[in-house]
């Protein structure tokens, strides 16, 4: 094994930010040189992500799928922290790098301007997600959720303005909550159990003391609550429509990943821990699940279809992603999951991209982001503030027809119509569903139906007036060529994630299959099942 | 050519036109029409190639792997019915490029439009060619995403926007319906793959599923063929360019609902629901749409309602479960498409020569027209089912079919009179159309003079009248073959009854009602004919109600207010309801929890020593601080900073007290920097006075969200205490600890446990906390940059003014003077404090390995240093003398600490790996050097770095409006 | 040379002596790392341009010490007879008016911590114009007598040191 | 013996402070004026590095001096800070 | 007795807290944060059960590893104080910049409608 | 926990400077709490500040000097240190009220009887 081979792992955290460090170091006007660090970055993840695919999957000694543990500071699991590459967390870091170099090359075009340190911001937040992804420790995975949230803090705000303010004291108020909750329920666990390892704690779930099982319980279901808040599940997460529609495009795009965060982690810790061999606490809270996941659908779809823009339907397109792959969780059948993972992958895109192109189709429409000059200037000013460029570079000929297909793109993923890779998750999970019928089942179909018909209507609505039915005085839709290169990578991404569907859906239900049985991850991360 | 590739490239070929298509220029309309003509004729000639191939009952297949584990695979199935429905629509989408060449306007993106329609082709051949239920769902909606962008072509007209969206909306819900009714189907069957279905009919039909599966199946076939009481949708898709409705509404879109009761005919068409369901459908359908069409003065409206009650009419005669039915509706199928396709391009040549379809305005045309004249009359009179034409036919057998059927269910003795009524409809809707056109006065409200159109734009329909015309007087020749053929793919060939395509089967019942028919239609022209034209309202007499688009509409509209409503119900855009609910969520769910898992709690309770009552008595004074904290916050916020300093200060002790010194370290310089910070910011926020009036409505409302907020406060107090109680009156468990105090000095090389963890053993959350605090500097200083104070805090502070105003009271005083003496001894202090903090610092950093300290507390200890000299000199003052650049510190903190890290690599040991190791030095001795301590070095220039950035940036507020005023600096001469 | 390696004497052997102390030891590393400091932290009090301290007669420091000491244990006696209640009625508390010679800022400061420091008495204003310092005292008798006791037994012994 | 009496002299020191520690608070919640309020919240952070430096003897482990210390140093930048809100209405002008 | 008071003082500190959190005034809520976080970091301490008078500072190899306080919490929390600090400060920051936008120091940047 | 090598004049030594300094302490607190103005309470606390700090810093240095047996004067910093910094708060805070007074109450506390 190679040096950098055997370190891989750890690039999708550390390349950010060495990057965002390195960055800081340099002063904000070369912007140029930022624009390729970051975008060398982003690649290199992408790449790195891909082995680390690639490895899960074929990694074992059998050829098999696998868990590449990476332990840090050469401390054994479970004293030290470790980092685990396994086929979820990969595909969730590849997922993110994708979404990530979309997102940052239809940055360059102009938003990256709209205030100091975008980059440094944009590659911390990158940081922090793929920490949140590999990590294999319950209290390193709190760090990363901060460094998330903090970047996310920095992104949400980026660009001012007042809305942006407005909503983000909210955002930043509940999540700092959520935090405190994500703090109260770790250290419950801990008190209980004594580790913070994952992989410990899944095995020490399945030999608890009956006197201990009510507190255990108590510390899972408090920070289950904190991970449904960055979920945003119903009833905790009206934040995110406001923040996602305030915040400038860049940064809601980038957003779209920070709610699978949540999902994630709830889909990781459930079925490690409170798999089928977690004993009294088997499928602790996946009831929960089922009802919370449902009503996420439902209010979602009930919000995408009341929004009055693009922007805002995008948010609560990604609250009904949420709440589908949560409400599919609780259905705990791992066929259906497989169809959810897929789901998710596709979703994410689609969100992401469906928030670039609200930004393009409702430029100059669009009141809750308008620039505003500082009051002041004095020495603490950057020398761009003065930079009213406000063209989104090479701009392309065609743009409505361009922008229609995009949209045209989305509205399909989003509402999972066939024939793109929302419809084919949808179509898996369906499928899974109808094969475990039951109320859980009809109930989350019935779901699924009416979201994706609401979903139709309410995008159909909404692009009909942005693109069909614009006002006389509306300016003329313009996009840049980076804007659409972004924008186009993130939805030709979902196009061949159609194309390729049976590979991906195989991979998915592969994974969900591996997310089945524990025992593997456990194995590998702490060199023996007890 | 093999049969495979000639299926792949009926397939394929529209699709990739229409790709081709897309790239062409705005203004290619010829090329576009070309490219467009050229790939359905290759389409159909691959089809007409591939008719030899089957002889009776064969189906060719080609089948493309996609989503292998759903068994869901591209299949290409062709057998008879698919046959004779794609060659409909490849042969009549022929003729429709060829017409849509002439009428589109050279004004419109033409390419576009092509490129639409052959997108909309490839989508129904890939529905009548699917060997897959899914597959077929998907081109389905397919169809319904182009015909969508088809109606909304011209969407500068808000009509066609609302069309095209009705059209999707209505279209789309029946897809989703049918998708979830063929999944259902597979799950049943096991199988998604048509044969396998079709083979499968017992077990369907044995599994309870299959009456929830046919529902939603039968949902998707009646949406998409605009049965009752969906039909609606379908007027509104008029608002389309004329060749789009001649193709939608004719031989395509519509027909694909036809296709899906075809195809679904052998496994449900005998079953009780169907009957009622569909022949329910159908009949009403025929009905409402004939008399509806009666009414219309629009030509295409008049046309559309035609189409819906044909569509009536088959869809009635396939819901009757009988053989021959089927076989009818599949012949009617074929005739409807081509004289409906061939009276909506005529109907469209009226309009493009005239400028109206209003039938009250058009008149006479035959004289202008005679060409145009005469097929339109043609083909209206294979719509109104005139002998000799292909449309009699089918309508002979459709009577037939009920007349024989009628017996057994009231609904079956009712329908050959029904079927009569709808027939004599037909005859008037025909006759009006022609008669109020075509014939009478000249026209006089037309703005141009007609005249007959390009020759090519009339071809299509001349074809088309010539096929009606063909078939209607030699039926077993022209269609007979095709029509077995499909009829044998659903029947299956042992199945197959006897039926004669003959023009005459004699004098019998269906004549009559045949003759009743014609002549009741032209007796009710000639009595209501004038009334029918001049009926000023508009709408069908008795059905006025009865607009679905109207309550479609309604109900969008209803359905967005309702979303917003619930939204706003569901929801909460206020931070506090949102916090509340966290709050009570956290509660509900851990106490749920404690409830079903069961809480002991197992005090442990001796005699409290002194030192006990000790330590009840300083939180005694900690919770007396916190609680009088939370009261004067509202009113009084320089009280609760100073309030919570109390709280915090008894936390501190408390850490000393439990074995805690670092956390107690920590704790008190994150203390004093909190402090500064918060008083920085109450600069800026409102005064907020006690005795505001306020409304008492509000203040009851107030009150008593107070109250449910304190009790929620304290539920959420005795929970956390609970919690915590129970634990700690549990034993300790065996857990990671142990190993870290076991190897902390051997291992990490420092006897302060809880530092090695901190840089050692979990370094990585150090640094990922660091990381933290740099991004929240980073962040602070963007949002301070564009930081705009409210206008009431943008004056001094009042203490500031009125000592300005107290002014040069003595003689030889200046301003700035009084400020100077009062901070006279203070800087002297704070300013020779500045080395003995550094001192310290540099103490409280490299014990901190085997004591309690380390970088972080090094660091807020050097920022606090930094920050005296703040509060004593002024920002000005300071930034003169000393050089701080705190994001470079970030930076190079960050960088630091991840090259310490890094460094291990290079010794192939994981990231962060530590080094010790005992060096002896000369005069020193044996000194321990770790290598943790360069990253602790890190640690420190980061939180230098950002905590004084947060600070100053904070400070530098104030400055920038001293600035405006002109305020004296206050630098002064050294100390 | 010496100036620019020892720009305050006086602070670096303060700065030692705390280090030596911090460190709680007096091995030779410690002495090593208190003499670096000693050395290198001065220089920033470059930065912060602080004039040096001179001290001119090094033996009333002592002098003044025994006074301040002496001064602070009376008067916490006399204080925490005060808060004890006794005197409760014929004490009464009040603001003075002591002009001052002093004007070396050191000596000031000085002062002012002695004043402060000494229970019963509070520093509350200076005046650098009039050279007049507004004192606060616990238990005023007699202001002529504050007034007298300040110039002598503090500010005479304080210009000794510093001017 | 002489270790009992340490002990006791040492718990009633820690009980005397801890006493001067919550009447200063009183002071502190009392106020009237925010001044009040500041030179209460001196008084308790003097009493709680006192009662640090008696913990540290009883405790016999010199672990808490820095603790103490760092209240003694820095502790008065907070009050300090306080003090000159209120003076000035701005901490750092 | 003392972790009963401990237990006492976290319900005292997070009841004042959440209150807090829950009023409309942006100040109130960043108090409320802070004290809630002193809560939560006494909480988490808390879970490594209470030891007086022996901090994780061995001597030189520890023997008797069950007699020191835990040191596991300790980290966490020291790493938790540090964090909460970064976010008081930016949400300080953030509810200063919406007084300043929006005029208001209410939690939604507008007084209540009446 | 105390040193068992700790002469028994010295542990009375060291308990009863801790008690004196802390009862004077206690007073300083006392007054804190007694006075009725504000001029008057400042004063208070600098009982515990000198001499209190002073007894309680002597039985520190004087116990660890035992129980290691050799000189540890380095509580004496923290002597030093607050002496030093008391006073700034002191004065600025009473300087404040001073100032806070004269404009709110429209007195002016130094030429008038308090
Ligand atoms: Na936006
Ligand atoms: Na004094």
């Amino acid at each position: 094994m190679s040096l950098w081979d055997h370190h891989l792992i750890l690039l999708p955290i550390l390349l950010p930010m060495i990057m965002a460090s390195a960055m800081l170091l340099f002063d904000e006007r070369r912007r140029r040189l930022k624009s390729v660090i970051s975008l060398t970055a982003m690649a290199a993840i992408l790449l790195v992500a891909l082995a680390l695919l690639h490895e899960s999957v074929t990694g074992a000694a059998d050829g098999g799928d696998t868990a590449r543990v990476y332990r840090l500071g050469d401390w054994d699991a479970p004293f030290g922290i470790v980092l685990v590459a396994d086929r979820l967390s990969a595909m969730m870091v590849a997922l993110t790098s994708v979404l990530g170099a979309g997102v940052l090359a239809f940055a360059l075009a102009r938003w990256d301007r709209a205030g100091p340190r975008f980059h440094a911001l944009f590659l911390f937040l990158i940081m922090g997600v793929n920490g949140a992804f590999l990590t294999g420790d319950l209290f390193n995975l709190f760090v990363f959720f901060e460094i998330m949230l903090a970047a996310s803090y920095g992104l949400a705000l980026h660009g001012s303005g007042e809305a942006r303010i407005r909503a983000g004291l909210t955002y930043i108020a509940i999540n700092l909550t959520a935090s405190l909750l994500f703090l109260i329920g770790v250290s419950v666990l801990y008190g209980v159990t004594g580790t913070l390892n994952m992989a410990e704690f899944a095995l020490k779930v399945r030999t608890i003391a009956p006197d201990d099982l009510g507190l255990l319980h108590v510390g899972a279901a408090i920070l289950g609550t904190a991970f449904l808040i960055k979920c945003a599940a119903w009833p905790l997460g009206f934040w995110l429509a406001p923040t996602y529609t305030a915040a400038s495009a860049p940064a809601a795009a980038a957003f779209a990943i920070l709610s699978k965060v949540g999902v994630y982690v709830v889909l990781r810790l459930s079925l490690l821990a409170f798999g089928d061999q977690a004993g009294a606490s088997a499928h602790f809270g996946q009831h929960w699940l089922l009802f919370v996941g449902l009503a996420t659908l439902a209010f979602g779809t009930l919000g995408l279809m009341a929004s009055r823009d693009l922007s805002r339907a995008a948010a609560y397109a990604v609250m009904v992603s949420s709440g589908t792959i949560l409400a599919v969780a609780g259905v705990g059948d791992k066929a259906v999951l497989g169809g959810a993972l897929f789901y998710l992958i596709g979703s994410t895109l689609a969100c992401g991209a469906m928030f670039l192109l609200a930004e393009v189709l409702q430029r100059g429409v669009d009141s809750g982001a308008q620039r505003e000059r500082a009051v002041f200037d004095d020495e603490y000013r950057d020398p761009f503030d003065d930079d009213e460029r406000n063209e989104p570079g090479l701009v392309i000929p065609a743009a409505v027809a361009a922008l229609g297909g995009a949209l045209l793109i989305c509205t399909l993923m989003i509402a999972g119509l066939p024939p793109l890779s929302g419809f084919i998750g949808k179509l898996a999970m369906l499928d899974g569903l109808v094969r475990t019928i039951g109320p859980a089942s009809i109930a989350v179909i019935v779901g699924l139906s009416l979201s994706s018909l609401g979903g139709l209507i309410g995008l159909t609505r909404l692009g009909v007036g942005a693109l069909w039915a614009r006002d006389e005085d509306a300016p003329e839709l313009v996009v840049g060529a980076a804007e659409l290169a972004g924008m186009g990578g993130l939805l030709a991404a979902c196009v061949l994630l159609a194309v390729f569907g049976g590979v991906g859906l195989s991979f998915a239900e592969h994974t969900a299959e591996w997310l089945g049985r524990p025992d593997a991850y456990i194995r590998a991360v702490l060199g023996t099942l007890p | 050519m093999s049969s495979n590739l000639l299926l792949l490239v009926i397939l394929a070929a529209p699709f990739l036109g229409a790709a081709v298509a897309a790239g062409l220029p705005r203004h290619a309309r010829t090329a576009a029409a070309v490219l467009s003509w050229l790939v359905s004729l290759v389409s159909l000639v691959s089809l007409a190639a591939l008719w030899p191939r089957f002889a009776d009952g064969e189906v060719l297949r080609l089948a493309i792997p996609w989503l292998p584990s759903l068994g869901v695979s591209l299949i290409l199935r062709l057998d008879g019915l698919s046959w004779i429905f794609a060659a409909l629509i490849l042969g009549i989408g022929a003729l429709v490029v060829l017409y849509a060449r002439y009428y589109m306007s050279p004004k419109d993106p033409v390419p576009r439009f092509f490129s639409f329609l052959l997108a909309f082709m490839g989508a129904m051949q890939g529905v009548v060619l699917s060997g897959n239920l899914i597959q077929l769902a998907v081109f389905w909606e397919l169809t319904s995403l182009f015909s969508f962008l088809l109606i909304g072509y011209w969407h500068q007209n808000p009509s066609a926007r609302e069309g095209a969206r009705m059209a999707l909306t209505v279209t789309a819900l029946g897809g989703l319906c049918l998708l979830v009714g063929m999944i259902l189907i597979g799950a049943i069957a096991g199988s998604y793959d048509l044969d396998d279905v079709l083979a499968a009919k017992s077990v369907i039909l044995a599994d309870p599923r299959s009456v929830p599966a046919l529902a939603l199946v039968l949902m998707g076939a009646l949406t998409k063929s605009a049965q009752f009481p969906f039909h609606f949708w379908l007027p509104r898709a008029m608002a389309a360019p004329t060749p789009v409705s001649a193709y939608l509404h004719s031989a395509t879109m519509v027909k694909a609902g036809i296709f899906l009761l075809l195809r679904m005919w052998p496994i449900f068409g005998q079953t009780e629901l169907w009957y009622f369901v569909v022949a329910g459908a159908g009949v009403a359908t025929l009905l409402i749409g004939a008399w509806c069409a009666i009414f219309q003065h629009d030509l295409k409206g008049l046309l559309a309602y035609s189409t819906i009650s044909h569509l009536g009419l088959i869809v009635l005669l396939l819901g009757l479960g009988s053989p021959l039915g089927a076989i009818a509706a599949i012949f009617h199928t074929v005739n409807h498409a081509t004289f409906k396709a061939s009276l909506f391009m005529a109907a469209g040549i009226i309009d493009h020569e005239a400028g109206t379809r209003d039938m009250r305005k058009l008149s006479g045309l035959y004289r202008f027209m005679p060409i145009t004249g005469t097929l339109a009359i043609v083909a209206a009179a294979a719509m109104a089912g005139v002998p000799l034409l292909n449309g009699f036919l089918s309508k002979e057998m459709f009577l037939a079919e009920v007349v024989a059927g009628s017996d057994g269910h009231a609904l079956n003795s009712a329908l050959p009179v029904l079927a009569t009524l709808a027939s004599a409809f037909g005859v008037l809707y025909s006759l009006r159309f022609i008669l109020a056109t075509f014939f009478g006065p000249p026209p006089t409200a037309l703005d141009k003079v007609p005249h007959e159109p390009p020759a090519w734009m009339r071809r299509p329909v001349e074809i088309l009248v010539a096929l009606c015309l063909l078939v209607g007087v030699l039926p077993a020749i022209t269609v007979g073959p095709f029509l077995r053929s499909a009829a044998v793919a659903v029947l299956g060939f042992d199945d197959l009854p006897y039926y004669s395509l003959a023009l005459w089967h004699g004098f019998n019942m269906p004549l009559l009602l045949s003759v009743l028919a014609l002549a009741g239609g032209v007796l009710a022209y000639a009595l209501f004919g004038k009334a029918l034209n001049n009926n000023p309202r508009g709408g069908p007499w008795g059905l006025k109600r009865l607009n679905g688009g109207y309550l479609f509409e309604k109900a969008m509209s209803g359905i967005v207010k309702g979303a917003r409503w619930a939204e706003s119900r569901l929801g909460a855009d206020r931070m506090q309801p949102q916090l509340r609910l966290v709050v009570l969520a956290a509660l509900a769910a851990g106490a749920a929890a404690a409830f079903a898992g069961g809480v002991a709690i197992r005090p442990t309770w001796a005699a409290p020593g002194a030192a006990e009552l000790v330590f009840a008595v300083l939180w005694l004074t900690g919770g007396a601080c916190a609680v009088a904290a939370a009261w004067q916050a509202k009113y009084h916020r320089l009280a609760a900073v100073v309030l919570m300093g109390g709280a915090g200060l008894v936390s501190c002790i408390t850490f000393v007290w439990l074995s805690a010194p670092d956390l107690a370290l920590t704790q008190l310089l994150v203390e004093v920097v909190t402090t500064v910070l918060l008083l920085l910011g109450l600069r800026w926020l409102p005064k907020r006075l006690e005795d505001i009036q306020v409304a008492p409505a509000e203040l009851s409302r107030s009150r008593r969200r107070r109250r449910v907020d304190l009790v929620v406060a304290a539920v959420v107090g005795l929970s956390l205490a609970f919690v915590s109680y129970a634990v700690m009156s549990r034993p300790m468990v065996e857990g990671i600890s142990r190993f870290f105090v076991e190897r902390a000095y051997s291992e990490g090389g420092g006897r302060n446990v809880v530092n090695v963890i901190l840089v050692d053993f979990r370094a990585f959350d150090t640094f990922g906390e660091i990381t933290v605090l740099g991004i929240v500097g980073l962040t602070v200083l963007a949002l301070l940059r564009r930081f705009r104070p409210a206008s009431d805090s943008l004056p001094s502070p009042d203490q500031k003014q009125a000592r300005e105003r107290e002014g040069p009271v003595a003689e030889g005083r200046k301003a700035g003077d009084a400020l100077r003496d009062t901070m006279l001894i203070p800087r002297v202090v704070m300013r020779w404090m500045f080395p003995f903090v550094i001192v310290l610092a540099v103490h409280l950093f490299l014990r901190g390995h085997d004591l309690p300290g380390g970088g972080f507390a090094a660091g807020v200890a050097l920022s606090i240093a930094v920050l005296l000299q703040y509060m004593a000199n002024g920002a000005r003052w300071v930034e003169e003398r000393l050089l701080l650049r705190p994001i470079l510190w970030i930076g190079w903190g960050l960088t630091i600490a991840a090259g310490c890290g890094l460094v291990a690599i290079g010794f192939n040991r994981p990231f962060l790996t530590s080094a010790f190791q005992y060096v002896n030095l000369p005069l020193l001795g044996r000194v321990p050097l770790a290598s943790a301590v360069v990253f602790d070095l890190g640690v420190v220039l980061l939180v230098v770095g950002a905590t004084v950035l947060m600070l100053v940036a904070l400070a530098h507020q104030s400055l920038r409006r001293a600035k405006d005023d002109g305020e004296p600096a206050q630098a002064e001469e050294g100390a | 040379m010496i100036r620019a390696l020892f720009p305050h004497p006086v602070l670096a052997l303060g700065l030692f002596a705390a280090s030596l102390l911090m460190s709680g030891s007096v091995e030779p590393p410690a002495i090593a790392l208190a003499a670096v400091l000693a050395l290198a932290t001065p220089q920033v009090m470059r930065a912060l341009d602080a004039q040096t301290i001179r001290i001119r007669s090094p033996g009333s420091i002592l002098t003044l010490a025994g006074c301040v000491v002496i001064d602070v244990l009376r008067s916490n006696w006399a204080v925490a007879g005060i808060i004890l209640g006794r005197r409760r009625h014929e004490r009464r508390s009040g603001f003075i008016h002591v002009p001052l010679d002093l004007k070396d800022r050191y000596a000031l400061a000085v002062l002012a911590v002695i004043l402060t420091a000494t229970p019963g008495t509070l520093w509350v204003e200076y005046d650098s114009a009039t050279g007049r310092l507004l004192l606060h005292v616990l238990d005023l008798v007699e202001e002529e007598e504050w007034v007298h006791l300040i110039k002598t037994r503090y500010e005479r012994r304080l210009m000794e040191i510093f001017e | 013996m002489s270790q009992a009496i340490l002990l006791w002299c040492l718990t009633g020191a820690q009980a005397l402070l801890a006493g001067a520690m919550a009447l200063a608070a009183w002071r502190v919640v009392r106020g009237p004026r925010a001044q009040d309020r500041v030179l209460g919240l001196d008084t308790l952070y003097l009493n709680g590095m006192l009662l640090l430096l008696v913990f540290g003897v009883r405790a016999g482990s010199s672990i808490y001096f820095y603790a103490a210390l760092i209240i003694g140093m820095l502790g008065f930048a907070a009050t300090v800070a306080l003090a000159k809100f209120l003076m000035r209405g701005e901490v750092i002008e | 007795m003392t972790e009963f008071v401990l237990a006492a003082a976290i319900g005292v500190l997070s009841a004042a807290g959440t209150w807090l959190l829950l009023r409309p005034r942006t100040f109130q809520v960043i108090m409320g944060l802070s004290l809630l976080s002193y809560a939560v970091n006494l909480f988490i301490f808390s879970m490594g059960r209470l030891r007086s008078g022996m901090p994780p500072i061995t001597a030189k190899g520890a023997e008797r590893p069950e007699l020191y306080a835990d040191p596991t919490p300790q980290a966490l929390v020291l790493t938790a104080i540090v964090i909460s600090f970064a976010l008081t400060a930016l949400f300080l920051v953030v509810l200063l910049a919406s007084r300043g936008a929006t005029g208001s120091d209410h939690v939604d940047g507008r007084e209540p409608a009446e | 926990m105390t040193p068992p090598d700790l002469p028994a004049w010295a542990a009375v030594t060291v308990g009863v400077l801790a008690v004196a300094g802390a009862g004077l302490s206690f007073l300083g607190a006392v007054g804190l709490c007694g006075f009725k103005t504000f001029y008057e309470r400042v004063h208070a606390p600098t009982l515990g500040a000198t001499l209190g700090m002073a007894l309680i810093v002597a039985a520190s240095i004087l116990f660890f000097t035992f129980a290691e047996g050799r000189l540890m004067p380095r509580e004496l910093l923290i002597g030093v240190f607050l002496t030093v910094t008391t006073p700034v708060t002191l004065i600025l805070l009473a300087r404040a009220a001073l100032f806070r007074d004269r404009v709110e109450r429209g007195r002016d506390e130094t030429s008038g009887e308090p």
